[in-house]
């Protein structure tokens, strides 16, 4: 097979091949997602795929495991070639995957979402009772304590994307594709699958992961592709590489790190924003998933909300968008009392969530990407009672140009974008909408290094222009350099508050936890209080 | 939000889950088929007899039979506009084996079967006429609502023209030709039970067995709840939605033998319209037409509170056009007291909490 | 073809529903008479939707009918689609059904639906015994004749104080719908004696209704003169029935239009009514297709 | 996985966009269309007429009417089954105001309207059908199908018992009421062209616009595609639902009126069934029945393929049964022409690449 130039080193000592894709290009209408690549598979080791937003690593990992086939190329497995003309006959081959998109059934309970079509059955009928039992040790294993029985529906994004993994791994494979399986995944959750890859790894199966987050690739890396445009960039074993290589080989630029931004003088004299005072709302079946939640934010303020997941940080951000009218409490924006408002009406207030899930909540998948980032501002482009094309499509391309949204043309059905510029579509409507107060739920899930130095200048740019900012995150990193102040929830409370200055991991890893004992919240800053 | 307002009520619910109690409390329509009942046993004596139930329940079945069939289509997401006119051609199909036999004129001669076969026959027709819609659906991707109605039109005229617009009247068969007892079918009982409800009994049991515990069973949520999925997930979709489209063309099939026994003829119009009250039992039974949720016990209260409006508004002689009025209304409120009750369930929930 | 189509002139037949037997037979026999005359036939059926019938009025205009012979969708809403074929110049003949107009058409040719009722009323009393519980069939309450003939009914049998109308529902001519009612009815009034219906085919519905519930003895009698429930009252089920002439009706209606097509008149007064024969086990040997020779 | 496949094609095409040629290239059903009326201009001197087309055009108007309303909720993801009720409705309703007025007890006297008071009130009836309809589907949450076959029942009791299942005969009004005229709106003309065939037109034109060019038309098409995030976008979910079901109980009762005018008389019956046939347009014409994904001038294709065929049918003067076979298979193969069409511009698209 062929050998990419710097790929010498990694073939000295390296365990044998399982799978390989050879000069394998793939053609979308309009789009060359992947230019005569090549990959390959090592077993019982884990193979890193990193590339931009749109390099075509999902694409690629799509054709390995039978969802797509190649324009052109082929596949070898056990160096014999192969066709996978659909996922079972992939499956049969031993390749498992873990998609990007979620590909759940909201309605079948997770037993039954693990084991659909591979039933435990005898003499015909379902083994529930049996199922549960295999789905509860598989749960056990990721640390999660979820009831089998639950469904689907009713879980949230993380759980979600643990079930898609016990899913994975409740078939016995060979070759298991994760395509950013940590997305949404807290730090624990994310080591508990760590140790489960490492004992994959023993057992001889060949791993390829992709994901975002480089310090985690490094991590558990063992060898390194990467991508861009759809080409092969460069192949090397992980210890051979650090971050600013993986950056500069898939950016080809150089990304300038996310800063947090001079502070802007009087700031924290101008008058609150946004205050959140004594909200609480009950959840279904007992218990608090807020509680006495107080908070206030200044204009041009960026505050992080850090919390484990279901901490009840999306359920904070719902209720300020007015979704769960049983919470109690009062919010005011710009001093004035906000209750009985409609979405609608808090939009036009300036208020505007981005949310966690673009899939179920963010996008129209049935839309254009044009018409998906002018949906929540459409008022503004109508001149008598109707749309101005022109006006509305310069709006749109502005911010496809700001963010750098990688569509072929904003006609584009929204579908047909990668998983991280859908993400870049959300968050563009919610800047079209000219926001006073900006929620974003997981902004940076599935961003590239890249696209999340721009998101943050965003953030910082917005923040300088009196905006606003807070943001819900489960990655420590970001919590140390963007925020001026980070909220910390922990089972619906607040568990704690710090300033710039303050953040350290094992503080803020504390409190979430719930070990640290809140301190009286300190928000607002004293004036006198200098930023470092 | 209403989408995860009504997760919980009408989610597939495993029976192992819960106890019997909750089960019927949260099967849909079952209120609305309470309160039916109070209602005209208060105004008819002779509604709440023994007999009336039983031939109430006997007149149900024909619909609930059409309607369990239809419960698997619009589990996976479709919809079988169809089954009025499988009726009919099933019902024609039997009619034209009992009276003139099927003439093979290759051979020059004309083979009478016997009632089993007879019937066996004309249930394959239900399922040929199923596969049709599927093959439609599947290999063509037409849509289901369009494929199903093009097979209205197309089942309806062949039932017409297989004795060109006219009846196969007096189905008793004669006894040289050994292909006598099919009213039977539709007259019998047993155990003082007439076979009709037997026959419903047979077809809900095995179907709810089927959608609850078999693997199939499963995948037709699977497919329902989100079909791209599926076909990842290595499910033979394709296969599944072929399989529901035939279940549903036999049980149509076997309601058109039963009219047909009933009657002792086969009309060439029987089951026009049919559909709608198979698809008004589905939905007031809890199922959603998006597919993915819903029990075929739920589809048999559907059915029962349609065939308990009708049965009771004839009992009470309400003249044609109230009647439309009153089935209209009660069809409606049916479902919204269904929503009352299960705010009402949620409001609980909360203040428990 | 076509070319042929231009020198032979065309007789347009406009039915309801070839699904019942008595519309079949009567389109048929217009069929077959307009062809014996030399004409070209266009069998066109609305099934009782007027919308649907004045569309067929424009394409029988469309295609230069000579002339429309019509079984029409409602006395009051087919008006308007006779007037636009007479101002078209084409002449329309209608049968079974009248509408409420005249001069409108050229003839009305209708069975006389109010005797026949009376005929039938009359042979259920004698065969009642003028005493007893029983139970009336009503057809589409929408529709004319389904008054008239229940009118026919009572008139005649309230004169009889022992005879007693347990209930009357409506079973809209249809089948099945009348072996469920009846199947419901007779569990209410488990011992009536007889079953007058509006037409045959609820006729057939409540007698297997009646059969299945061991009441074969109960005395049913229908309307209209169906080729099934002459084999019936062949087989001394149904006991009788009341035969329209329809044959007779739109035989007659063809003729006219061919004389008045060749002519300039019909010959005979626009309203014209045929009364109709009861057919019972005394004269059904001689029935055959919606005609009994005495 | 034809859920994607099927984006680029039906997608809300913005004219703007492209050409009139794609634009109509992908307009579904077309193809059908021009093949049909090719057939039957061969096989039938009398289609391809100037008058023959007017009729035809005049007899869909009828539909297609219906059909744009339809349009919107179906967009949506709804279905409205209670159009065909509603037709009825307002016949009777424009019927009783001509015939009898609007008697007002208190005041002991009644109150003869003129015509165009009477057809708006009688459009003011239909927008009240669907107002019902669309508050028992956003307030009480009941599912589209079931709330409008409830309302389908209760609209068509409604309209017999208006007149105790009597036709209202004769509506030419009179002088000294100042009520003539109203058998003009279904059989006068402007420059040679029914005026029918106008409104059709003027609904189709507008609805076009609507859909395509305000927010109200792109927030239908987003509910119909994700209702929930629709809503966190700020759109009033309920308000948009209620007045696609006021827009097509509007469009409903134009057709009542259309019809009523051209009968010159008001029958109860009226538009039994007319349900199917405006589903069926909108499909035929390229809209997706889970919502999101369509255009009105796919429907009025749509609803001409559904015209040409029964003109055409008739004018060739096929038997009734054979009809149903034809018009059954029709509506398929229309479809499946479609989706091969599809994949070809799929392949060429990728040669394109
Ligand atoms: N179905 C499709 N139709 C058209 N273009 C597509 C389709 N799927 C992917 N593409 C294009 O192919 C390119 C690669 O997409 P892919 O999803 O592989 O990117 P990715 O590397 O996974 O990005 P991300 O990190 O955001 O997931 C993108 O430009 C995308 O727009
Ligand atoms: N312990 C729990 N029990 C039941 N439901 C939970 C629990 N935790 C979270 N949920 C549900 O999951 C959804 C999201 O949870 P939550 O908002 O608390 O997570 P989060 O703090 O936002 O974390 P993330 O946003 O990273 O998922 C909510 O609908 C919430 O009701
Ligand atoms: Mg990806
Ligand atoms: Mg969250």
């Amino acid at each position: 097979m062929s050998i990419a130039p710097d790929a010498g080193p990694m073939l000295a000592d390296s365990p044998p091949v399982i799978l390989a894709a050879e000069k394998v290009t793939k053609r979308f209408p309009g789009t060359l997602a992947l230019d005569s690549v090549d990959f390959v598979v090592h077993a019982g080791a884990v193979n890193v795929l990193i590339g931009e937003n749109g390099a075509g690593k999902s694409t690629l990992m799509k054709i390995l495991a039978g969802v797509e086939r190649p324009t052109s190329g082929r596949l070898l497995l056990d160096g014999v070639p192969v066709e996978f003309r659909s996922t079972r006959e992939a499956a049969q081959a031993g390749v498992g995957i873990i998609f990007q998109e979620l590909n759940l059934y909201p309605n079948l309970n997770i037993s039954e979402n693990i084991f659909v079509s591979r039933e435990i059955t005898r003499g015909g009928v379902v083994q529930h009772a049996k199922q549960e039992k295999v789905t509860r040790e598989l749960l056990d294993q990721l640390e999660q304590p979820l009831i089998p029985g639950t469904l689907v529906r009713d879980l949230r994004m993380g759980q979600q994307q643990i079930v898609e993994i016990a899913k994975a791994l409740s078939q016995n494979v060979r070759i298991l594709i994760m395509d950013e399986p940590t997305s949404a995944l807290t730090a624990a959750e994310t080591r508990a699958l760590f140790r489960i890859i490492d004992d994959l790894k023993t057992r001889g199966v060949g791993i390829v992961y992709i994901s975002h987050k480089l310090e985690e690739l490094l991590t558990i890396g063992d060898y390194v592709t990467v991508l861009r445009d759809g080409k092969l960039a460069a192949r090397a074993p992980a210890r051979s590489v650090n971050v600013p290589w993986l950056i500069d080989k898939m950016v080809g630029r150089n990304v300038r790190p996310a800063r947090h931004r001079a502070e802007a003088p009087g700031r924290d004299a101008a008058a609150p924003v946004l205050e959140v005072n004594r909200l609480s709302l009950p959840r279904q079946g007992g218990g608090f998933a807020l509680q006495d939640v107080s908070l206030t934010v200044r204009p041009g303020e960026i505050l992080a909300i850090y919390g484990l997941m279901g901490a009840g940080r999306t359920e904070l951000f719902e209720c300020l968008m007015g979704l769960h009218p049983e919470a109690s409490g009062e919010v005011r924006l710009g001093g004035r009392l906000i209750q009985r408002e409609t979405i609608r009406e808090r939009i036009e207030l300036g208020l505007m969530l981005v949310p966690e899930d673009r899939q179920r909540l963010g996008l129209i998948q049935k839309l254009s990407v044009a018409h998906n980032i002018s949906l929540a501002s459409l008022q503004r482009f109508v001149t008598a009672f109707w749309l101005s094309d022109r006006r509305e499509m310069a709006g749109i391309e502005k911010l496809i140009r700001d963010l750098a949204i990688k569509t072929r043309s904003p006609l584009q059905p929204i579908t047909s974008l990668s998983g991280g510029n859908q993400q870049k579509v959300v968050l563009a409507k919610g800047l079209l909408t000219a926001p006073r107060v900006l929620l974003l739920d997981e902004p940076t899930r599935g961003i590239d290094v890249g696209a999340k130095g721009e998101i943050f200048e965003i953030m910082n740019r917005l923040a300088d222009q009196g905006l606003a900012v807070l943001f819900v995150s489960s990655e420590l990193p970001e919590m140390f350099i963007i925020p001026d102040r980070v909220i910390v929830l922990s089972k619906g409370k607040v568990a704690g508050e710090f300033l710039h200055h303050e953040i350290t991991e094992g503080a803020l890893v504390a409190a979430a936890s719930g070990r640290l004992q809140p301190k009286a919240p300190v928000a607002p800053p004293p004036p006198s209080q200098p930023f470092s | 939000m209403h989408i995860p307002a009504a997760a919980p009520v009408s989610a597939p619910v495993k029976p192992s889950g819960l106890s019997l109690g909750v089960l019927l409390f949260r099967l849909r329509a079952l209120i609305a088929l309470c309160v039916l009942t109070g209602i005209f046993s208060v105004l008819s004596p002779s509604f709440f007899t023994q007999q009336n139930l039983i031939i109430l329940v006997g007149q149900t079945a024909i619909n609930a039979i059409m309607a369990v069939g239809m419960t698997f289509v619009i589990l996976t997401g479709g919809i079988d506009l169809s089954v009025g006119s499988t009726v009919g051609l099933a019902a024609m199909a039997s009619g034209l084996l009992i009276n003139r036999g099927l003439p093979l004129p290759p051979l020059g001669v004309i083979v009478y079967f016997n009632v089993p076969v007879i019937i066996t026959l004309s249930l394959a027709l239900g399922l040929l006429v199923g596969a049709f819609n599927g093959l439609l659906i599947t290999r063509f991707n037409v849509a289901p609502f369009i494929a199903t109605l093009g097979t209205l039109y197309v089942a309806r005229g062949t039932a017409q023209l297989s004795n060109n617009g006219a009846t196969f009247p007096n189905l008793v068969g004669t006894r040289e030709l050994g292909n006598t007892g099919f009213p039977i079918l539709g007259a019998g009982s047993v155990l003082g039970i007439p076979i009709v409800i037997w026959i419903m009994v047979l077809f809900a049991a095995v179907a709810a067995f089927v959608a609850g515990k078999t693997p199939f069973g499963r995948q037709v949520y699977a497919v329902g709840g989100n079909e791209r999925a599926a076909e990842l997930s290595g499910i033979y979709v394709t296969r599944i939605k072929m399989t529901v489209y035939m279940i549903c063309g036999l049980c149509a099939a076997m309601t058109g033998l039963i009219t047909a026994s009933q009657l002792v003829a086969a009309h060439p119009g029987v089951g026009e319209s049919y559909e709608l009250n198979a698809i008004a039992a589905v939905v007031l039974g809890g199922t959603s037409l998006a597919g993915g949720r819903g029990t075929i016990w739920g589809t048999i209260i559907g059915a029962l509170v349609i065939g308990v409006l009708t049965n009771g508004l004839v009992l009470l002689g309400v003249q044609e056009f109230w009647k439309k009025v009153i089935t209209g209304l009660v069809i409606i409120l049916a479902v919204v007291l269904d929503q009352l009750q299960e705010r009402l369930q949620q409001r609980l929930a909360l203040r428990r909490a | 073809q076509p070319a042929l189509a231009q020198q032979k002139k065309l007789i347009a037949i406009v039915v309801p529903s070839p699904e019942n037997p008595f519309f079949k037979a009567l389109a048929d026999a217009a069929e077959a008479k307009a062809k014996s005359l030399g004409y070209e036939t266009l069998v066109l059926v609305h099934n009782d939707d007027p919308v649907k019938q004045d569309q067929l009025f424009d394409t029988a205009i469309a295609r230069k009918a000579a002339a429309i012979i019509l079984d029409n969708a409602g006395a009051d809403a087919s008006i308007a689609a006779v007037t636009k074929a007479k101002t078209a110049g084409i002449p329309s003949f209608l049968v079974d059904r009248e509408i409420n107009a005249t001069g409108v058409a050229m003839a009305q040719l209708v069975s006389n639906n109010y005797q026949g009722a009376t005929l039938g009323a009359e042979e259920f009393v004698r065969l009642m015994g003028e005493e007893g519980d029983y139970v009336e069939l009503i057809g589409k309450e929408t529709d004319t004749n389904a008054g008239i003939r229940s009118k026919g009914y009572n008139d005649t049998l309230s004169q009889y104080p022992k005879l007693k109308k347990v209930a009357a529902q409506s079973a809209n001519w249809n089948q099945a719908e009348a072996f469920q009612k009846t199947q419901t009815i007779i569990q209410q009034f488990p011992n009536i004696k007889g079953l007058i219906s509006g037409n045959d085919t609820m006729a057939l519905g409540a007698y297997a209704a009646l059969k299945a519930a061991g009441k074969g003895n109960v005395i049913v009698v229908g309307f209209d003169g169906s080729p099934d429930v002459a084999e019936s009252i062949k087989a001394g089920e149904i006991r009788a029935t009341v035969l329209q002439p329809v044959v007779r009706l739109s035989e007659l209606a063809v003729e006219q239009a061919d004389q008045y097509l060749k002519t300039g008149k019909t010959g005979s007064e626009e309203k014209q009514t045929i009364d109709c024969v009861l057919v019972n086990p005394d004269n059904v040997k001689g029935y055959a297709a919606f005609s009994v020779k005495e």
